[in-house]
């Protein structure tokens, strides 16, 4: 079964030529049939591929599909490779994935044939992307499955290109993940000029053969790919993109900016582990980054009122937690954090999108509220999967989030590489966030689901519930919300009875963990879950408090009329777009038009129209020569000819 | 030297005679096969079912008055039906129509037997004198100075150089497959596998098709299609002139039939048979006449039995359908010469 | 006494000559293909006598080469004919000198 | 015996080269031609390129003349009207340059070293083809494209514009 692995990347990509190829002739039926046909059929031979890989000890499995460049010493390969981390996230995002082409059916029902089938078409490419990258055996090959999921975001965001703000959001987020890509390829580059290679085993080796040059080069390449990651996974400073990739249908939000594609950057950073083992440098930039993220995207998540706004900033806040947790060495525990988050985030877009669905394509939560008794199972997904985030016990994000926090925690107290104190600053941060996220989760569930209706009196007519296609995979996604996080039960919780965190093992000998010597007493693992579950619990009952009930929403206006300055800040998302467009957009623009008028237009199109100038005087004067009579030129040809043949043999 | 030259020349009478004598014997085939498909009689009054018909024919048109209309051209309008004739009968000398079987006259093995069996590029050669074919019918209707033969010279000009392509896309893939320009070795290579046509089907069935484009024959006699061009590029021809197209038409249907025989259908060989001396002689030179008369009966048969295509659509078959099919074919034979497939 | 390499080149340059008094002389654009066409096959029969000299191949790919492009050659030629043709209901090549200046 | 077939090959492909240029009737020009290119085959023959002789006849005389009577027949014999303008300094120098091209061709092949024949390469198809496609296969490529171009280009001319 394992050396059918290409399979996986070969029926999405058939999906997509066939859907491209039959735009036009394909019905609704066929489209559908064909698009979730595929990722179906991929989701099928994952399956048989992991349950043979199953039965190996956690070896690396390659497969080479063709030698893609050889030039000189510098050759890549089309090669897959699986290995436990990879096979962790080419289960979840063939699940996930799968079940959100099921879903988009029923969502994307209204459309017409042809943007169906191009709806479809874009989601099998970057299904075929996504697994691209994941499989990939070399930074190369990673690098076109980054690029190709690039591409399909951007496809996808602007999907409703006709709209002028969805098409602006598209290339938004395209240029920043370009910014993001120029480091990935640097650091591509600079592997390749230190260690000769791009293979991912190639370059370990090389690392671990050379360490004099691999410390040399570490930091330099780890911050690049670092870079890499801020753009496509969304961390400040290049996470601007991610709100505006909401114009985009809501499965696509759910696949690709909420469960999947964002969270290749943790994937990459966790897959270059080794690198980062390296670095102490370089882990504290991306423990610093993730951290400040995740409590500075968690703060706009307060006062936003677009329920897809709050989750895309929730999802920023998130990526946060899991770039927290690489940076404090715990690569584990943030794939962990990846796997745990795609199940119940992907179940919040794809619920939101549902409550979208039967609010006739409102977005505002001020327009909704009530909805609950028209839409059980939405509302019921929903919440489970919004104790998911927030971390309450025994659903699947409480066990992964507090698995972040004790690890930061522990390298705070274990004073990794010298940075402690910062770190347990770090683990502050991570707290007052798990706060944030209770809070503003239960602020969306009351504002949509309790209450009153406040939408219009025909959007009320039209409330119902989603239709099968799109209730049977939240369901599913809810259910992989509960029971997803048993897999990593940390030792703690069982207090140290036996060894329960089965997906630290699993993902040790791919990514190693930065341990501290230091161990935390079991006393205090269980101080931090209890001081966690409380804050998750001080936030949904403040939530409750400021949103549920007669007074609901009183008393948020009130601190806002209270704090008029800071709540404009936070409303505004701290104006970071206002910024980015004085300091780097129109200075950009400005240069560019100054490049147009002043260079182009008058250095080089002037050199250019002087010679054209003089060559039209002198083809003035040369016409004269031209009779027009062929045989004259003939024969000056043949002249011509005769007096080179005469002067090669002369 | 003249043993050698002996043997030779025997070879040329014996290919001759059978070649003139299979005018003849199609005419009649032909007019009593249409009567056949037509349920008619057909020639029965000349001879026992009508079998001295054609000597008859012949002797009428030999007696015929040689009309030559005013204003044509006369020298091309006497060498059009010799270079006609003249092509028909140069083809054939390099095509294999039986096996020597080890058979030796005078001391001097008589090998395959064709006349130029020491040509490396039989092949070759077939198809640059089967292209010279289109001389006659062109300068036939050009030099009659008559509208209808000018356009049944055009068409012909025109249809033959179409259907030449793919009929040699097709070959180019036996080709290939045998490794050789040398036609007794193309049917050397077929004794030991499934003949051409198996494998190479879409060859098979284009160079079928080429053959009655290029022999002018329904369903794509459109150089001289009666209905229309009168007679087309022949109308101003008259006794032995016009009984040299005639001729030279049913000459081109035997080689043409030697070539596919010889080409996809194994030629003088049967598979699992090898016999040896003056049996294996003249047992491949009647497998040999066996195939060819299928597919001379072929020929008539296709005659009587499909209408005539409109011009575009010949065309159109023989670039949009033809010369794709061929290309197809030739891909998949060197797809399977390069993958080292033996069958093929 | 066998032809030497020497025959068959004047032969070349004869048939060469030929085809360019052809080019030069004739006004019918027909004829001015055809001694282009007439010009390249004397240059083909030189490429192979040359090869024969020097015992290589050579001489006779490149012979291939040519054919490929006088192929090339009468096909846009001839089409420019039947382009010119339907214009002016003539192929006299001296009246073709209105695009001059 | 090669010497005979090759003189009467020779004088064949001189006369007939002169009418194919001189004569005013265009069809007869093209046979002509069609003899010239005959009898320059068989000097591929003699030369020991057969497979070259037999492409000659495919593809000159079997194609491209062929092509050449198609036209003339499509433009219904245009006789070019060898009078009017008369050009004297074009016909001069015209005859000058080909009679120049002709002795020098001459001179060249009587001053030139004449080895005796190196092995005698026989133009087999296969060698042919190897090196066509292995040390020629950059040329190959651009033949093809130019063809290619060719046959566009023939198309766009002869397109009737609606």
């Amino acid at each position: 079964m394992l050396n059918l692995l290409w399979l996986v990347l070969a029926f999405p990509l058939a999906g997509t030529c066939l859907l491209l190829a039959g735009a036009r002739r394909l019905g609704h039926r066929a489209t559908a049939a064909i698009g979730v046909g595929s990722a179906g059929l991929s989701l099928l031979v994952t399956l048989g591929a992991l349950v043979s890989y199953a039965g190996m000890h956690g070896e690396v499995v390659t497969q080479t599909l063709y030698r893609w460049i050889a030039a000189g010493n510098f050759t890549v390969d089309l090669s897959l490779r699986l290995d436990s981390l990879s096979a962790v996230m080419l289960f979840f995002v063939t699940v996930v994935g799968f079940l959100i082409h099921v879903y988009s059916v029923g969502y994307m029902h209204d459309e017409a044939a042809t943007a169906y089938a191009r709806y479809f078409a874009y989601l099998n490419l970057f299904m075929f992307a996504m697994l691209t990258l994941v499989l990939g055996a070399n930074l190369l090959v990673v690098f076109v499955g980054w690029e190709g999921v690039g591409l399909c975001s951007y496809l996808l965001i602007g999907f409703y290109f006709e709209k002028d703000w969805c098409a602006a959001a598209g290339k938004k987020a395209f240029i920043v993940n370009r910014i993001g890509d120029f480091g990935f390829l640097l650091a591509i580059v600079i592997a390749f000029k230190a260690f000769g290679t791009v293979d991912i085993a190639g370059l370990q080796a090389a690392m671990a053969a050379d360490p004099e040059a691999a410390g040399r080069w570490a930091t330099v390449l780890a911050v690049l790919l670092f870079v890499g990651a801020t753009g496509k996974s969304a961390q400040l400073p290049l996470y601007v993109w991610l709100p505006d990739a909401m114009a985009g249908p809501t499965p696509v939000s759910a696949l690709i900016h909420a469960a999947t594609m964002v969270t290749a950057g943790v994937y990459m950073v966790a897959r270059t582990s080794f690198i980062y083992a390296l670095s102490p440098t370089a882990l504290l930039v991306v423990a610093v980054v993730g951290g400040v993220t995740a409590v500075f995207a968690a703060t706009i998540g307060l006062a936003q009122n677009d329920i897809k706004k709050v989750l895309a900033y929730s999802t920023v806040s998130q990526l946060g937690y899991m770039f927290l947790g690489a940076g404090a060495g715990a690569f584990a525990a943030a794939i962990f954090h990846v796997f745990t988050h795609a199940f119940f985030k992907a179940c919040l877009f794809l619920g939101a999108g549902s409550v979208i669905h039967a609010c006739g394509g409102e977005q505002d939560m001020r327009k909704m509220g009530g909805l609950k008794s028209h839409m059980k199972a939405t509302y019921w997904t929903f919440l489970v999967a919004t104790l998911a985030l927030a971390g309450i016990p025994l659903f699947a994000g409480f066990f992964s989030k507090d698995e972040i926090l004790a690890k930061v925690f522990a390298a705070g107290v274990g004073n990794l590489h010298g940075y402690g104190t910062v770190y347990l600053g770090l683990w502050g941060l991570g707290v007052v966030g798990a706060f944030l996220t209770a809070f503003y989760m239960f602020r969306v569930v009351y504002m949509t689901f309790h209450g009153e209706y406040r939408g219009s009196a025909e959007q009320r007519h039209h409330l119902h519930e989603s239709p099968g296609v799109m209730v049977w995979p939240l369901r599913i996604l809810a259910g992989g919300s509960v029971v997803a996080g048993l897999l990593g039960v940390s030792k703690a919780m069982v207090f140290d009875w036996f060894d329960s965190n089965w997906f630290e093992h699993l993902l040790h000998p791919v990514a190693p963990a930065v341990t501290v010597g230091h161990h935390v007493s079991l006393g205090v693992e269980w101080g931090l879950i209890v001081l966690s579950v409380g804050v998750a619990g001080a936030g949904i009952w403040l939530a409750k408090r400021f949103y549920f009930g007669p007074e609901a929403g009183a008393v948020p206006a009130r601190v806002a009329a209270a704090w008029p300055r800071l709540y404009r800040t936070v409303a505004n998302k701290y104006w970071v777009d206002e910024i980015y467009d004085a300091t780097v957009v129109r200075p950009t623009n400005r240069l560019a038009w100054w490049l147009w008028k002043g260079l182009d237009t008058v250095v080089i199109d002037g050199v250019l129209v002087s010679l054209a100038f003089f060559t039209e005087i002198a083809g003035d004067l040369l016409r004269f020569v031209q009779t027009g009579n062929v045989r004259n030129y003939a024969l000056m040809v043949l002249g011509g000819a005769i007096l080179a043949a005469a002067w090669l043999l002369l | 030297m003249g043993a050698e030259l002996i043997v030779i020349a025997g070879k040329l009478i014996v290919l001759a005679t059978l070649l003139l004598t299979a005018v003849p014997v199609m005419v009649w085939v032909e007019r009593r096969g249409a009567a056949f498909i037509q349920d008619r009689l057909g020639p029965n009054r000349v001879g026992p079912w009508g079998i001295i018909q054609p000597i008859a024919d012949s002797v009428k048109l030999l007696f015929k008055e040689d009309l030559t209309p005013a204003g044509v051209n006369r020298w091309l309008y006497f060498l059009a039906p010799m270079i006609s004739v003249f092509i028909a009968m140069l083809t054939f000398i390099v095509v294999p129509f039986g096996d020597g079987c080890g058979v030796t006259i005078l001391g001097q093995p008589l090998g395959s037997l064709m006349v130029a069996s020491e040509l490396e590029v039989g092949v070759l050669y077939l198809l640059a004198i089967s292209s010279l074919g289109v001389y006659g019918i062109v300068l036939a209707g050009w030099s009659s100075n008559n509208k209808y033969s000018l356009l049944g010279g055009l068409r012909a000009s025109a249809q033959l150089i179409s259907y030449e392509l793919s009929m040699a896309l097709a070959v180019l893939g036996v080709i290939l497959a045998t490794g050789s320009l040398r036609l007794d070795e193309v049917v050397a290579a077929q004794s030991g596998k499934l003949w051409n046509a198996v494998p190479q089907f879409l060859g098979f069935v284009v160079f079928v098709v080429a053959a009655f484009a290029e022999t002018n024959r329904l369903p794509f006699d459109l150089a001289e299609a009666e209905t229309e061009l009168v007679a087309g590029y022949h109308v101003e021809y008259s006794s032995m002139k016009f009984a040299a197209f005639m001729m030279s038409e049913y000459m081109n249907m035997v080689t043409v039939s030697a070539l596919l025989v010889t080409l996809f259908l194994g030629g003088s060989t049967l598979p699992g048979v090898h016999l040896e001396g003056w049996l294996g002689l003249v047992v491949s030179l009647a497998v040999f006449l066996g195939k060819v008369a299928f597919f001379m009966w072929l020929f008539v048969w296709v005659r009587w039995s499909l209408p005539r295509f409109r011009y575009d659509q010949l065309m159109r078959l023989g670039w949009k359908g033809l010369l794709p099919l061929a290309t197809v074919n030739l891909v998949l034979v060197a797809v399977g010469v390069a993958r080292g497939w033996t069958w093929i | 006494m066998a032809p030497t390499i020497s025959h068959f080149v004047i032969l070349a340059a004869l048939l060469l000559g030929i085809g360019a008094a052809g080019v030069l002389l004739r006004r019918s654009g027909i004829a001015i293909l055809l001694g282009i066409e007439l010009m390249l096959n004397a240059g083909n029969l030189a490429l192979v006598a040359f090869a024969r000299q020097h015992g290589n191949l050579e001489g006779q790919v490149f012979v291939f080469f040519t054919m490929a492009v006088a192929a090339a050659e009468v096909a846009v030629g001839l089409a420019l004919l039947v382009a010119i043709y339907r214009r002016q209901q003539s192929i006299d090549v001296d009246r073709l000198s209105v695009m001059r200046w | 015996m090669v010497m005979t077939v090759f003189v009467v090959a020779a004088v064949l492909a001189i006369v007939s080269a002169l009418v194919a240029v001189s004569h005013r009737d265009p069809v007869i020009n093209v046979l002509s031609l069609v003899v010239t290119f005959f009898c320059v085959a068989v000097n591929f023959a003699l030369l020991g390129a057969n497979f070259l002789a037999a492409a000659q006849i495919l593809v000159y005389a079997g194609a491209l003349l062929v092509l050449f009577l198609f036209v003339i027949m499509l433009l219904g014999a245009p006789q070019a009207p060898e009078s009017g303008l008369h050009r004297p300094v074009q016909k001069t120098a015209g005859l000058a340059l080909a009679a120049i091209v002709i002795i020098g061709g001459v001179l060249l092949a009587l001053t030139m070293k004449v080895l005796p024949p190196a092995s005698p390469v026989t133009g087999d198809a296969r060698e042919i083809g190897k090196a066509m496609l292995t040390t020629h296969a950059f040329s190959f490529e651009l033949i093809s494209v130019l063809l290619l171009a060719a046959m566009v280009g023939a198309l766009m001319l002869v397109k009737r514009k609606h």
